[in-house]
Order: structure tokens, then sequence, then C-alpha cells
């Protein structure tokens, strides 16, 4: 890896936030909005693990781990308020979900 | 040199796999691509000598949490998004992009201080789990390892009494 | 006499007004007028009295000073309610109260018409206040007391024009003469105000501490001939010319021709019109101080006299024949008084109050037995029906064209050789060596023929040749298209005692002031005696020896001798060779001049025009609504109507219930923080 | 420390909270009695009130002076009230009016006629507050309180398109009196800085020095607030609006005193408490009088409702007054004053003139009406007297005020005064066009024929203005003599910093 420098690994993390943000503000399922956040948390990992690397310590790779369980704890959650939004209109589609309108 | 090209190829391939996650129309696929994106990005890991989270990654999230999303889909049975609407509102894409690549560039500029360039041979028993396990359990992670602990269970009862039906 | 009692004079009156207002319509025509006579009277005694006290005091008592209460009294400003009866205000008094007493005598018997039974009694409320008004600006001690009665008569002529208001345009007329007044009065306070401040900490608007502050420091007001006071004097000027009908607010006086006659005897003859002449004999030594000034003044005189007299040639309304020559006679007065032959312009005044006042009387007594028949092509021939009136519209018509011994000879030739006479440089309108004098005798000689032509027309037309209005009864159902009156008959001695009292002061008028040419022992000169001590500041800057003694009796001669002729012709037009009129005039004057003269040369139609029409129309379609309306009102409305608009675009597009709205506008709002800090550092 | 000033603020007050509860029929006698009550109570004031004595500094300038009672201790706020000449005329005026409107109203109001009682009475607390509160914070807390009457006045018992007249005058007066706050604030503060406690009393807040720029910012926040409120020539047109839908009782009260309060503000806070902006910004705002002067008569011209007609006249009328206000001489200033009860009388008099013939005929249009003068006798003579008074014709108390203001002005700004002497042609030709249409002229209109002549309670609301009318114009000697200490005190005030400026003008330096 030591030609390759942090540049990349950080552009590949900045690359997959950002598809992932795209995905969760523009998609109209809700399931995969949930899958882009899983997407931008995975960009916050590698980040973590490629500057973990570049320093030599070990601690990001904890940071990762929390955070997948941060992001288990989250799919969990998530899934569940997917399936009460589906028992309440039977569709995921969030563009139904205005009740919050001004 | 062989190095770096396996890096590029993994990393595009990656970033590909993300792409199709927000393109694909029906869900089913997204979850696929998303399977796909988390191994790509375990080989990242190992080319990055964080082995035991490779693992993890694997584990976690290709095992626990993408199997979690496949079971909702069959449970809702859905069928991909109805035909007609467009999956999405191109507007607040493009609006997506912007703002997380602002944030981006804004992050990688302010590090710009760093030496970036070579990073040296990792020494030998780097990222594997005995030096993982170490920080943790006697160094300093000890407390934030409880708490995540229990931050799953408090989800877990969360999600069931979300999900249940009423009794 | 003791001074206190001139505060009765103006009491009288006042006096009057209240009794009427609270007898309202109880008091009868009969009633009212005799409280109104038996005022006036009483206050013409005292002012008699007043009169034969400075006479007879020979200069000892120069006047006789009361002093009410202090009116306001605010920094600089000491004003008092106090009258004054120096020997100018004395003869003043006595012309208002003498003439205004006859006059409310005659309008007893001129009020008869039973239309008007209950309201004589306002009319006569008004005429009293009227003379209170009069009175108060004669006799008071200071500007703002001057002014208050200043106003007053505007506002009694406002009244009294418009007494019939029922008439739409009589009231129109009525406001016109007030809002004209209004306009001096706006020049007026402006010169009072600016001579105030000049004198800066000896500031007082009394008359007598303003003469002896003048006098002794001319140099308050920028010395003589200084810009200043020139500034001042024509200011107070033009308070004068809306007052007394000259170029350029003369408009109203011919239109004050709505009210009854007896109203525009007293007040467009004889009394309020005159207050101009006063106000300038009061401030002589002010004007003095300003050759400009006094030059403007006379050449002002001079066209109003001989504008107004082109006017009257041609006018068939009896009562606008004699408004137009009143506006003529004052032209002359101020003609007298801007060369600054006060005593003549004094004197003027005097006999043009005896014969103007007999003169409109006169016209009254013929219009009432006419039944309100103003229209001199349908009289003539009365003097065989009225033989008072007659003879004493004659005297007054002699009086008027100056025929030698007759008042008007007296004072208006004064005035004409004064003019001629006059020192160039004490009117220095176009710079002292300018022969501004001897043209403006030119003028005056030119006006004076006219004035005996437009004068013996209306004499001739009226009494003189074969009567056309409606035939006697034998007649009058043969052409059917006569009036069906009774034939004119004399009016009740309650009308005609005045005319012959006004005829005999029209004769004996020249007495008080025979001119120096005339063997009279100490009798000559009398009024210039008299007025000397008012006119004593002002007499340092007057000389007249612009031509030798020699000149005064052939040119006296040559204008005896026009006027002589300007009777002729009339009298060869409208007796001799009656003919048809409006043939002989063609070809006698060129169509234009007829028309234009007829028309007063189109002044309302260009006031009406230039000044009225643009401020009506400006103000309500410009300034109201638009300025008003569109713009102040537009930008509050519109700032208002932005604002709602500015929250529903917010509420539309960011508060539309979707979550990932919401997420953008966090992440945007976090990407904004994060890019700051990190580009900012 | 006498309680006489507190009671008379009060007292309405007090009665309007007892006519709020009584039932409809006594309502309105009541809060007559209450008026009446307090006009009984206020006259004292008058003999009481001393104008030979009287300090230069400190609480001398005031007297009857009811003590400061500590409100919000600790701010230095507190709860004091004291006259001078000028404020104890214009109570007086408040005092007067009231009870007059109260009887006017008393026929033409009918549904709700409690309320409409109880805020009127609020309404005349509210102002006789604001004139005697020696405390900016005490006088901004009646300021704003006066808003609230007045609007549900206009709001509740005005005419057709009420609500916005209303909710115009509210805005426009509430944005203006914020600018205000923010002002008093500011001074506040600045006095802090510079004495080292904290105190909103006018009299402390006269001495603080303040840098020409900072001055010259805060006296255009009071110059705005107070301009809305006279109404000066660009901020006017909420007035038309406001008084034609106003109820004969509230346009009489909003001209009769509420526009005075206007011109107070100038005389008691912008003058005195900024002598230096006064002195440079004198000349734009009485050009900016003269043009109102102008204008409101032009426009007044142009209207043919006559409460429009008069409204204009008050923008006409108030110009003079601020003309004479800022002459900043003893004249000037003296006129200014006395002409603010000159147009409290006469305009209130003309409004309540108006509401008899909207009663009767329940038209405004000029065009309706003609040939009064035959039908209503007495009416025109009391309409012919009053617009004479508010013409200016000397001998009535018009010409006093408006001779005294443009003789003081023409000294400081000749210009100014030569265009707002202009004012007088204009004055009595829309006054004169709209008396010639009502009361003279045939009688042509069948309705005017019938209509009754005044009855004898119009007569008694009519003669106490009338009887004013005439005496203040022959005998102005002892309302001036009370007005004319109080009126050099406050150019002591204002002329005294400017001295310090006769070296060349220190802009911007901390003096």
């Amino acid at each position: 890896m030591d030609q390759v420098g942090l540049y990349p690994v950080l552009f590949t993390s900045v690359a997959l936030f950002m598809i992932g943000a795209a995905g969760v503000l523009s998609r109209r399922n809700a399931l995969i909005v949930l899958m882009c956040i899983e997407l931008m948390l995975n960009s916050v990992n590698l980040a973590f693990v490629g500057f973990a690397r570049h320093l030599g310590q070990a601690d990001g790779h904890v940071f990762a781990i929390f955070v997948m369980a941060v992001a288990a704890a989250e799919a969990a959650v998530g899934l569940a308020l997917v399936i009460l939004l589906f028992r309440h209109k039977a569709s995921v589609d969030l563009e139904n979900f205005t009740m919050l309108k001004g | 040199m062989l190095h770096a090209v396996i890096f590029y190829f993994f990393a595009i391939m990656t970033i590909l796999a993300g792409l199709a996650v927000v393109t694909r129309r029906s869900p089913i696929a997204a979850a696929i691509a998303l399977v796909v994106t988390f191994f790509f990005q375990a080989s990242l890991y190992v080319l990055l000598d964080a082995h035991f989270v490779a693992v993890a990654q694997i584990l976690v999230y290709a095992g626990a949490i993408m199997v979690l999303f496949i079971f909702v889909m069959m449970l809702l049975n859905l069928r991909g998004s109805d035909p007609g609407t467009l999956p999405h509102i191109p507007g607040r894409a493009l609006a997506g992009l912007a703002v997380a690549g602002l944030v981006g560039t804004g992050l990688v500029v302010s590090l710009e201080g760093l030496r970036m360039m070579d990073m040296g041979p990792a020494p030998d028993d780097f990222g594997t789990i005995e030096q993982v396990g170490a920080l943790i359990f006697n160094g300093t992670y000890l407390l934030p390892f409880e708490v995540a602990s229990v931050l799953l269970t408090v989800a877990m009862v969360g999600a069931v009494v979300l999900a249940k039906r009423e009794v | 006499m003791n001074p206190a009692l001139l505060s009765l004079v103006p009491l009288f009156p006042l006096l009057g007004v209240i009794v009427i207002a609270l007898l309202n319509r109880r008091a009868s025509r009969l009633v009212a007028g005799g409280i109104a006579t038996a005022m006036v009277g009483l206050s013409a005694l005292v002012s008699f009295w007043t009169l034969w006290t400075l006479v007879s005091s020979h200069g000892q008592t120069p006047m006789l000073y009361t002093r009410l209460y202090q009116w306001i009294s605010v920094g600089h400003l000491h004003v008092d309610i106090a009258f004054l009866a120096d020997p100018l205000s004395a003869v003043m008094m006595c012309v208002v109260t003498g003439v205004g007493a006859l006059i409310h005598l005659y309008s007893i018997g001129y009020m008869d018409d039973p239309a008007d039974a209950d309201s004589t009694w306002r009319f006569f409320a008004y005429m009293n206040l009227f003379v209170f008004a009069m009175l108060l600006l004669v006799m008071g001690d200071n500007f703002l007391l001057m002014f208050v009665g200043w106003e007053g008569v505007g506002l009694c002529s406002y009244l009294l024009i418009g007494f019939w208001y029922t008439n739409t345009d009589f009231a129109k007329a009525g406001k016109k003469a007030f809002i004209a007044n209004r306009v001096g009065d706006f020049s007026f306070l402006l010169g009072v105000f600016m001579l105030f401040w000049a004198l800066g900490d000896q500031a007082t608007l009394t008359f007598a501490q303003l003469q002896d502050t003048l006098v002794a420091q001319p140099q308050l007001v920028g010395g003589s001939g200084g810009t200043l006071v020139t500034a001042i004097a024509l200011l107070l000027f033009g308070g004068a010319t809306g007052k007394s009908a000259q170029i350029p607010l003369f408009v109203w006086l011919p239109d004050a021709m709505a009210g009854p006659t007896p109203v525009s005897a007293l007040i467009h003859a004889a009394t309020m019109v005159t207050s101009g002449i006063y106000m300038i004999c009061r401030l002589n030594f002010l004007f003095v101080m300003s050759p400009v000034a006094m030059g403007v003044i006379a050449t002002i005189g001079a066209l109003t006299a001989f504008f107004a007299a082109t006017v009257a040639l041609t006018q068939t309304d009896i009562k606008k024949v004699l408004a137009y020559s009143t506006v003529s006679q004052l032209g002359y007065m101020f003609l007298g008084v801007g060369v600054g032959a006060f005593t003549a312009g004094t004197f003027h005044l005097i006999t043009h109050a005896f014969f103007k006042a007999l003169l409109f009387l006169g016209a009254g007594a013929v219009i009432h037995s006419l039944h309100h028949q103003q229209d001199m092509r349908h009289m003539g021939g009365l003097l065989k029906y009225m033989k008072i009136t007659g003879v004493t519209m004659i005297v007054a018509w002699l009086a008027i064209i100056g025929f030698p011994g007759f008042s008007g000879f007296f004072s208006k030739d004064e005035i004409l050789w004064l003019t001629f006479s006059a020192n160039p440089a004490q009117i220095a309108l176009f710079g002292p060596e300018f022969p501004l004098p001897k043209i403006l005798w030119i003028i005056g000689a030119v006006t004076a023929v006219l004035t005996a032509f437009y004068m013996s027309r209306l004499i001739f037309l009226t009494f003189f040749g074969d009567y056309r209005g409606g035939h006697s009864d034998a007649d009058a159902a043969a052409d059917g298209h006569g009036h069906g009156h009774a034939p004119p008959h004399e009016v009740s001695p309650l009308m005609w005692v005045p005319l012959a009292a006004l005829a005999l002061l029209a004769m004996g008028g020249g007495l008080i002031n025979l001119p120096h040419w005339l063997p009279s022992g100490e009798m000559s000169g009398g009024l210039h005696h008299f007025l000397a001590p008012v006119f004593a500041n002002s007499a340092p800057y007057l000389s007249f020896d612009g031509a030798d003694e020699s000149l005064e009796m052939p040119i006296m001669g040559i204008t005896l001798v026009m006027v002589f002729i300007a009777v002729m012709v009339p009298w060869f037009l409208y007796l001799k060779k009656p003919g048809d009129l409006d043939e002989t005039r063609r070809e006698l004057v060129p169509d234009l001049l007829y028309r234009g003269s007829l028309n007063k040369w189109w002044i309302d139609e260009l006031y009406q025009a230039a000044i009225i029409g643009p401020i009506l129309v400006g103000s309500r379609h410009f300034l109201w609504a638009i300025v008003d309306a569109q713009l102040i009102d537009g930008a509050v409305n519109g700032v208002a109507s932005a604002m709602s608009g500015l929250s529903s675009g917010y509420s539309r597009f960011i508060q539309d219930g979707r979550v990932q709205t919401y997420a953008l506008v966090l992440a945007a709002g976090a990407a904004v923080l994060v890019f700051a800090f990190a580009v900012g550092g | 420390m006498n309680h006489l000033l507190s009671l008379v603020t009060f007292l309405p007050l007090i009665g309007a909270l007892v006519v709020f509860v009584s039932p409809k029929g006594t309502a309105k006698w009541l809060a007559l009695a209450v008026s009446l009550l307090t006009f009984v109570v206020s006259v004292p004031l008058w003999f009481l009130y001393d104008p030979a004595a009287h300090g230069l500094a400190g609480w001398e300038t005031f007297q009857l002076v009811d003590g400061p009672y500590p409100w919000i201790a600790d701010l230095g706020i507190s709860y004091t009230v004291g006259i001078d000449g000028i404020s104890l005329l214009l109570v007086l005026l408040t005092t007067l009016l009231t009870p007059l409107v109260i009887y006017s109203s008393m026929s033409s109001i009918h549904k709700k006629v409690g309320q409409y009682m109880g805020f009127m009475l609020i309404l005349e607390t509210a102002m006789l507050g604001s004139f005697v509160a020696l405390d900016t914070f005490l006088f901004y807390v009646f300021w704003e309180l006066m808003l609230i009457p007045m609007y549900f006045i206009i709001g509740v018992w005005g005419g057709p398109n009420r609500v916005y007249a209303a909710l115009k005058f509210f805005i426009y007066t509430l944005v203006g009196s914020l600018l205000m706050l923010i002002a008093i604030v500011a001074l506040y503060v600045f006095h802090f800085q510079q004495f080292g406690f904290w105190s909103a009393s006018i009299l402390d807040l006269y001495n603080v020095a303040l840098p020409f720029r900072t001055e010259a910012l805060l006296f255009a926040a009071f110059v705005l607030a107070f301009a809305i409120k006279v109404p000066m020539f660009p901020l006017h047109t909420w007035l038309p609006d406001a008084h034609v839908q106003a109820p004969t009782g509230g346009s009489v009260i909003l001209a009769g005193v509420m526009l005075k309060l206007g011109t107070y503000g100038f005389l008691r806070f912008a003058m005195p408490l900024f002598p230096q902006a006064t002195h440079e910004y004198g000349g734009v705002i009485a050009g900016l009088a003269a043009i109102g002067i102008v204008y409101g008569a032009l426009v007044a011209m142009a209207q043919d409702d006559m409460k429009k007609l008069v409204a204009y006249s008050s923008v006409s009328h108030m110009g003079v007054i601020m003309l004479g206000l800022f002459a900043l001489n003893t004249e000037g200033v003296s006129g200014s004053v006395y002409q603010m009860l000159n147009h409290g009388l006469s305009t209130g008099a003309l409004f309540l003139l108006v509401g008899i013939i909207y009663e009767r005929r329940h038209t405004r249009e000029i065009a309706e009406y003609g040939g009064l003068a035959t039908s209503m006798p007495k009416y025109s003579f009391v309409l012919l007297v009053v617009a004479f008074s508010s013409i200016g014709l000397p001998g009535l108390n018009g010409f006093i005020g408006e001779a005294l203001s443009l003789l003081g002005a023409f000294h400081t700004h000749p210009v100014a005064t030569v265009v707002g002497t202009s004012g007088v042609i204009f004055g009595a030709v829309y006054m004169l066009w709209m008396v010639q249409r009502v009361v003279f002229g045939p009688l042509t209109i069948e309705a005017n024929k019938t209509m009754p002549d005044l009855t004898g309670r119009e007569i008694a609301y009519l003669a106490p203005i009338l009887v004013l009318i005439v005496v203040m114009g022959v005998a102005p000697g002892p309302i001036l003599a009370k007005l004319e200490p109080s009126v050099d005190r406050l150019l002591v005030q204002v002329n005294s910093q400017v001295d310090l400026l006769a070296q060349p003008d220190v802009a911007g330096g901390q003096r």
C-alpha cells in the first residue's frame, strides 16, 4: 500500500459518501434510503481504516467496529419503522408520507 | 506496482457497486448491489492491512444487516416500486451530490497539512485481531465497547416493540 | 375731549351688531335699520367731536390715545388693544362714520323688497360690523389691530356681497372677493414680518414707536433706498393692491357689484377700498425711504386708472361702470400718494368718498325705482321722473369729471399738478433722471378725459333722451315687449335725503383744501396744514419743484378744454343723433378694441386659465390622485404585500412535509459550516 | 408630593372599568359623569400652576410633580408625573374635549355603547398620561396604550372599510414608536455609560452629551416616530383614511388631541434631548412642514368628502405648528403651542359639525348639501364661525396662533415661511369653497329642506368651543402668560448645548 498513499483512499470514501447522500435525498423507496445510509456509514469506515493505516495506529479499526455496531442498530430500528409505515399506508414511497406539512 | 493496480481496481468496483445501489429501480437488485459493495470494501480493508475489520465487515454487514433487509423485503413482498412515477427526484439528487461534495472537499482540503505521500510498510501484526482486541479490552476503549453493547440491546428491544402487531 | 371716549367710536357699531343679532328676526327693517343708523350716527358725532378737538387745538394736541388692555405679549412682540386719533385717523373716522351714517339711512329705504323682509336684520348687522371693522382699521395704533380691521372688512364684504346667498353667483363673487383680499393679506403679512425682524431688539409693531425708531435710525432697514426697505414697502403695497383693488388684484371689485347697492356705496366706494391709501399715508415715513417703491406705487396707480377707465367706456350695466370708475379713481389716489403728495391723495379720497357714494346711491335709487333694472340701455329720460335723484347725480357727475368749483376739480387737479411737478428722484423706478412724473401726468390727464367721457355717457344714457325701458301704461300694452311697470317714480325721502346731503358735500368738498392760487386767505390749503404734522417726517425726502409755478395754470387750462370736448362727444353721440348706437360705434372704434374693453380685456379669463385652473386641476389629478394615492399609499401597501409574498414563498418550498427536504436543508447547513471552518481556518 | 395629577390621569381609567361593567342604559351617562368629574378635578391645575415659580434646572422646571415612585427600581425607571405650562394647557384641552365628545357620541353610537365609552375613557387616561409623564419609559407605555382603544374605536364603530383604516393607523404609528423605543434604550444606555447610574427620567437624559453622528441618528428615530403622529408631509396618508372611517367622536379626539401628541413629542423629547441635531436639521423639518402646509391645503381643495377635506386641512394646520416649533424662538414656539390649542378646538368643532349633518343625512359628500343657511340658520352660523376660526381670521383664535408661529418662523427659516404663509390663501380657498357649497346657494335637494336645525343638546356641546374660540381670539393674555416661561425654559435647553458649538462643528468628536 506504500505506493498508493492516503489520497486515493480518501477520494473513494468521499465518492461513496456523495453517492450515499444523493441516494438518501433522491430515492423515494424507504428501504433504498436505508441502504444508502449504510453506504454512507461504510464510506466513513473506509476513511477510518485509511487513516489508521496512514498513522500506523489501530484505533481507527476500533472506531470502524463501533460504527458497524451503530449501523446495525440503526438498520434494525429503521426497518421496524419501515414496517410500521407500510402497515399504515401499504406503501413505502416516501412521497405519500407528508403529514408533517406545515 | 501490482499492489496499486489491485487497489485501484477494487476502489473503482466499490464505487460502481455503490452507484448500482442508488440507481436500481427494484429494492432487491439494490440490496444485492449493496452486498457486492460490502465485499469489495472488505477487500480494500485487506489491502489496508485491516484484516479484523474486513472480516467483521463481511460478517456484520453482508451477513447480518443485508439478511435483515432481504427478510423485510420478503415480509413486505414488494414487487419493485410502482411503475408510473420516477423512482427518484432528480433535483434533490444533484443537491445531495453538491452538499456531500462540499463537505468532502472541505474536509480533504483542510488536511493538506498532512504529508500524504508514502505510508511506508506496515508493521507485521498491524490490523490483526490481537492488536484490536488488546486495544479494546485493556486499552482505552473498554467503556465505549460496553456502551455499544447496551446500544445494541436497546435497538433490539425497540425494533421488536415497533414492529410487533398489536396483541 | 377725554381720550377714553375714543373707544366709544368703534364700540357703538359693535353694540349695534350685538343688539340686532340678539333681536334677530324679531327686528323689522325699520327697527334694525334704525338701531344701525343710530349707532353709526352716534359714533359719527364722537368722531366729529374728536376732529373738532384736534382742529381747534391748532397743533397743541397732536393726537388722542387710549389703551384698553394688553392683547399679545410674547418675546419681543408687545401689542395692545389701543386706539389713536391723529389728524389722519380723525379725518378718516369722520368720512367713514359720516358717509356710513348717510348710507345706513338710505339703505333703510332701499331694502324694502318684501322677499328680504326676514333677513334685513342680517343686512344691518353686517353693515354695523363692517363700520366697526373699518374703525378698528383706521383707529388701530399697531399693525396687528389694523390687520384685525383689515381682514374684518374683508369678512364683512364677503358676507355682504354674498347677502342674497341663494344665488350661487353672488356667493361665488363674495368668495372671490375674500380670496383676492387674502392674497393681498399674504403679502401684507410678509411685509410686517420682515419689518418686525429688521428692527432687531427695538422690534415693535406700534406705529408711533415705529416712526420714532425709523426716523432716528433709518439704517435699521438699510437706510433710504436700501433693498430691504424697498422689499418691505412693496410687500405692504401688495396688501394695499388686494384691498384697494389695484392691478393685479382688482378683479374682485367689479364682481362685488353682486351685493346690494348700499353695500357697493359704503364698501366699494367710500371706505374699504380706501384702506390701502390710508395704510400708505399712515406709513408715509417708511414708504418715502424707498423711491423705487414710490415709483412702483405711482406707476401702478396711473396704469390702473387708465386701464379701468378704458374698460368703463363700454360697460352697459350702470353699477359696473361705477365699479370701474372707482378702480380708476383709486388709481388716481395711489398716483397722488405714489409721487409723495400724501395730502392730495387723502383729499381726493375724501372728495371721492362723497361723490362716488352719491353716484352709487343715485344708481341704487334708479335701480330701485326700475325694479332691479341695471342695464343702461333700458333707461333714459329719468330726469323727468326722478327730479331729485337726477339733480344730485348731475352734481356728482360734475364733481367727478372735475368741473371747476366742484370738489372733484380741486382734488384731481392738485394730484395732476403735483404729479407733473414732482421731483423725478423721489419716484426713481427707472432711475432718478427718468422723467417718470411727466409720463404719469400724461396718463393721468388722458384718464381724466376718459372719465369725463364714460361718466357723461352714463348720465346722458340714464337721465336724458327718451325713456327706453317699458313705456308708460298707455303704450305698454301696445308694443307688448315693455316691462309693463309703472313709470319710474321718485324715491322715498329716506333715500333722497342722504342723496341731497352727499350732493352738498360733493359741491362744497373742495373748500376744505383750496389751492394756493385761489385768493382765499387762510382758508386755502386747510387740509394741508391740518395733516402736516402727520406727514412731517416724509417732507424732507419730497420736493415738488420739477416744473416752475407759472406752468400750473396753463396745464389746468389744457385739461379743462379736453374734458369739455370729452363731455360734448357722448352728448352728440347719444343725444343729438341717437341713430343706431351699434352702427355708429362700429365705424368709430375698431371692433377688437370695443370687444376688448367690453370683456375687460379678458383679465378674468386669463387668471382662470393661468392660476386658478392649473391649481384646481393640479391638486385634484396630480397631487391627490397620483402623489397621495399611488405614490405614498402605493409604497406602504407595496411593502405590506411584499412581506406576505415572502412568507408564502417560504412555506411553499421548504415547509413541504417531506423528510428528505428537511434532511437536505440540514445537510446544506452543515456543509456550509464545515466548508467555512475548513476554508476559513 | 401632591397626588392631584395622578388622580386626574387615572380617574378616567377607573371610570372606564366601571363603565365596561355597567348596563347599557347607564353606561353612557356614567361615562359622561366621569369625564366631567375629570374636567372638574383638572381645573384647579390651572390655578395651582404658578408660571413665575420656575427654576432653571432639575426638578423645579416642572410643577405639581408626583414624586419618583420606583417602578422598576434597579433599572432606574420610576413613575414620575409633572406638568409645565405647555403640558398643563394640553391636559386641560384633553379634559375639556373628552366630555364634549362623549356627550356628542351618545346620540350617534348605538351598538355596544358601554365598550365605546369605556375605550374613550381609557384613551383619555392614555393621552393625559403621555402629557404628564416625566419618565421616558412611562411616556412610552402611555404612548402605546393610546393606540389600542383608538384601534378599536375605528375598527369596531367605524365606517365601511374601517378594518383597513384601523390597521393602517395602528401599524403606521407602531412602526414609528418602535423606532422611538430603540432610540430611548440607546439613550438610556449612553446615560449609564456617562453617569454610571441607570435612570430613565427625562431630566437626567436631558444632559446626556452625545457625539454628533449618534445624536443625529437618535434624533432621526424620534423625528420619524413623531412625524408619523403629527402627521408631516410624506407620512400623512393614514390620517384621511382613519378620519373618514372613524365615528364622529373618534375623529374629534383623533384630530383634537392625538395629533398634538406628535408635536408635544417634538417639544418634550426630540428637541431638548438632541439640541445639536435640532439646529442642524431644523431647516429640513421646517421645509417639510411648509410643503405639508401647501400640499395639505391643495389636496383639501380637491376633496368632495367633507371629512377628508377637514383631515387634509389638519395636515396643513399641523404644518404651521411644526413650522412655528422649529422657529426656535419665543414667538414661534409660543405661537405653535397656542395653535395646538386652536387646532384642537376648531378642527374638533368642524368634525362635530360634520358629524351632526352626517347623523341627519348619512352622507359626507359636499355635493349632497347646499343652501343649509335657509333650512338650518343656527348650524350655518356656527359652521361659518368655526370655518373662519380655522382659516385664521383675525379676532378669532386661529389668527394669533398662526401669526405668531409664522412671525417666529420667518426669522429662522424665511423661505420655508414664505411658502408656509401661502397656505393662508389656500386655506381660505378650500374652506370657503366648502362653506359656500354647503351653506350658501339655493336649497335644491329635497332632503335638505326638512333637516332640523341644531337641537339643544348639540348647542350644549358646541357652545363651550365657540365661546373659547372667541375668547382665545380676543384675550390670549392669560394663556400666553402661563405658556411663555415654559417655552423660554425649553429654548434655554435647546439652545444651550449649541453655544458650546460656537467653534467649528466637532462632528463625531467625543464631547
